[in-house]
């Protein structure tokens, strides 16, 4: 059994210790905020200007003026700052940020990552995903382990063009936790009912595999 | 204008001396903290060939997306150019240059600007597209790209209060790139919800100084919501 | 220390870690707003072998000076070290470091060491002494020189307020480097005068968001006036 | 008659328009705010972090928390705004200042300044001035003509270290004033009772005499 998106959240979750000031990138990152562990505190950074990101506001407290990075409507938690963009990317640039998690395309063993274009589709933009990736000590990236088709998503090397160079150690998929290791990816546990079997054929980079690989737990 | 009161009484002259093919460094995140109305101005002035500097372009019918339809704009320098279907029709055909820039490297280049700082050197882009024809060097053992500042002709700049002498206060996350745009343009035009007598505003509270301000006027604004998001009631 | 809560209860524990040879950044203008009960600590502990870099190094009895006497420090750098005989004294017998760093030069390094931006280019010192040995460059017409960030062991900071999360509000003119010392510590050091429950600063008006800080202690300042100016009375 | 210090300083005052934003160094450049022309608003700049000074204090108002870049107690003027030492160079660097107003030991013909350093003398930094000189469109620097010994400070080359290069344009000495172009100084104006030759006497650097240099106005 694949991990769900929640589960994903889930797990990710469990890496988040009290005191944490965290950026959540869009989609399954999103959803890491619902699963904090009991009796911690987060905080949680939007890097359009917000330190200290609340819940979704009632229709009486919504306000044109508070919003997140994926331009949802927000309120703040206990605590919070606002400032502008160039005090939000000091903050992400300069590493305060202890913990981010955001989404990609594809990452490969030598911790590239691929996250914001596709040749040929319409090109969005990076938004401040390269910021993000080229700042943060501490980063994961959530993603499915391959695509619908069977391709994987953890190579040998990046096809897409990079959001970052070498700025990657930890992926949770659908399918398990790996670690980015000196140009290796590094088993680190399963999901429940997959096999490592499974996690290897769908692992098209180098993947280390030791000799007892732990079950996720929630 | 005398002495230090920067009051404008209509659009028109707010946005006064725009020319064709200038550089306009805009304000906003999305459509929070835009100002709506200076670009409303700039559209019925009918400017082309304009540069805008901005996060985003505003959506199909409300922001800097309304500069679209008459193709006022030639290029412009964004992180982040989603929701807006005649964009995507403009760029796709190349009618507009679109510059993809980070969104941390974009705030930190208008900052500069303003701050007399010509070139800085950042982790981010590197080994990415952003960095092909930039310079590269390894300082302290890591990887970065040189990137170089951007000034405006003009800057256009949303705030929430206002004095008189142009001292400013933002509010909430529709401050996001305002502060750093105000700094950036040779001409700066601040549209705000309301306008004091100068020194009712606590000095310590300020968050762009007036030294910065070129032109301030009293706007009315729709403040729409991109992604209206409610909490399911308990 | 659970969650946020960034207090500290004695000038010991809010120093602690503080070793031989690391680099202290502390915020302060002359002797307004420097963090003064932390830098007598730092007398107090006897810790050898200190890089200062601060705009100024105190007086005799007061401030930085006090680190002078016991040879604490091993190098300065700084913009203005003007008001102190045995800082003299130590310079011209070369007991004692200074590498002199221009005041807007010396508050973007600090900046740039807490905002990741690891070097950039300035027109300040151009063709001066403190250009001897920096890369120089033109860039659109003007030159300018290549000057490094500054990161520090630890920050010593003078605010006025704090909450428990460590979110900073500073006074008047007493805001100078602080905010700046503040982003670039590994571990970021505040004393402040008033210490609030978090949540009762309004987060519009936050100079220093709490990211930036690690441990808060409330102190009680004697705030020595430099050059006390008075009116003549009329 | 050479100029007193206050009168040096109320021809400054002259070059200072309303709405100018000004940044005076200690000294002579101090004084002008004394000589303010009458109907005109001008709003001061302290590097340390202080656009809008006010005068000196009362007793009852004097303030630790509020001094000038010359460590003198202050107060502030009406619409005054703090701000950091990084926002306040950036100000002075980005060329927002109006008029810089900065005393000086020696300026020579192509602009140069050294104001902060005399080899074999105590060394006590240069403070703002670096990034004043460099950052600042429009300066005036004053300081005497010549030396107790009557050696020229308006010289073809500096002597001394410099605190700026090719940034100075114009000098108000206590006997002229001198504007700086293309490699030259030129006389623009003598002092109340100095002769043309006294100036020409005292300048070192090439000194271009119009054919009729007009009188200092008070």
């Amino acid at each position: 059994m694949t991990l769900s998106r929640e589960q994903m959240a889930q797990r990710v979750a469990q890496e988040i210790q009290d005191g944490f000031y965290v950026n959540l990138g869009i989609g399954i990152p999103t959803l890491v905020a619902n699963y904090l562990p009991a009796g911690i505190e987060v905080m949680l950074q939007s890097e359009n200007g917000l330190l200290g990101m609340g819940q979704f506001p009632t229709e009486e407290t919504v306000d044109a003026d508070l919003i997140n990075a994926g331009k949802q409507t927000v309120t703040v938690a206990k605590g919070a700052s606002f400032f502008d963009s160039a005090e939000s990317f000091a903050m992400i640039r300069g590493g305060h940020v202890d913990l981010t998690v955001l989404g990609a395309f594809e990452v490969d063993v030598n911790g590239n990552i691929a996250s914001y274009m596709i040749p040929g589709k319409l090109i969005k933009g990076m938004g401040g995903a390269m910021d993000l990736v080229a700042g943060a000590e501490n980063i994961i990236v959530t993603m499915t382990h391959a695509s619908k088709h069977g391709q994987s998503k953890l190579l040998a090397n990046c096809s897409l063009p990079l959001t970052g160079k070498g700025c990657i150690k930890k992926v949770l998929t659908d399918l398990a936790f790996i670690e980015i290791k000196a140009g290796k990816f590094h088993l680190i546990e399963h999901a429940p009912g997959v096999t490592v079997e499974e996690i290897v054929k769908l692992t098209e980079g180098e993947l280390v595999v030791p000799a007892k690989v732990p079950e996720m737990k929630f | 204008m005398a002495g230090f009161d920067k009051v404008v009484s209509s659009y028109e002259e707010a946005m006064a001396g725009l020319e064709d093919n200038m550089t306009i460094i805009a304000g906003g995140f999305g459509l929070c903290g835009i100002p709506e109305n200076l670009i409303s101005e700039i559209e019925k002035r009918g400017t082309k060939g304009l540069t805008i500097v901005s996060n985003n372009c505003g959506v199909d019918n409300f922001g800097l997306g309304l500069l679209l339809p008459n193709r006022q704009i030639k290029k412009i320098i964004a992180s982040y150019v989603g929701e807006n279907a005649e964009f995507e029709r403009q760029m796709m055909s190349g009618e507009l240059d679109v510059e993809l820039t980070p969104q941390g490297t974009l705030a930190e280049k208008m900052r500069a600007g303003g701050a007399g700082i010509p070139a800085f050197f950042t982790a981010t882009g590197y080994g990415t597209p952003v960095a092909e024809g930039k310079e590269e060097r390894e300082i302290g053992g890591k990887h970065y790209i040189l990137e170089h500042a951007i000034k405006g002709d003009f800057a256009i700049v949303k705030a929430w209060k206002a004095d008189r002498y142009g001292n400013l206060i933002f509010r909430k996350t529709a401050r996001n790139f305002n502060p750093m745009a105000a700094t950036a343009g040779k001409i700066t035009v601040v549209e705000v919800e309301e306008i004091v007598e100068s020194g009712e505003l606590d000095p310590d509270q300020i968050h762009t100084p007036g030294i910065y301000v070129n032109r301030i006027i009293l706007g009315t604004f729709e403040k729409r919501i991109e992604q209206r998001t409610i909490q399911a009631t308990q």
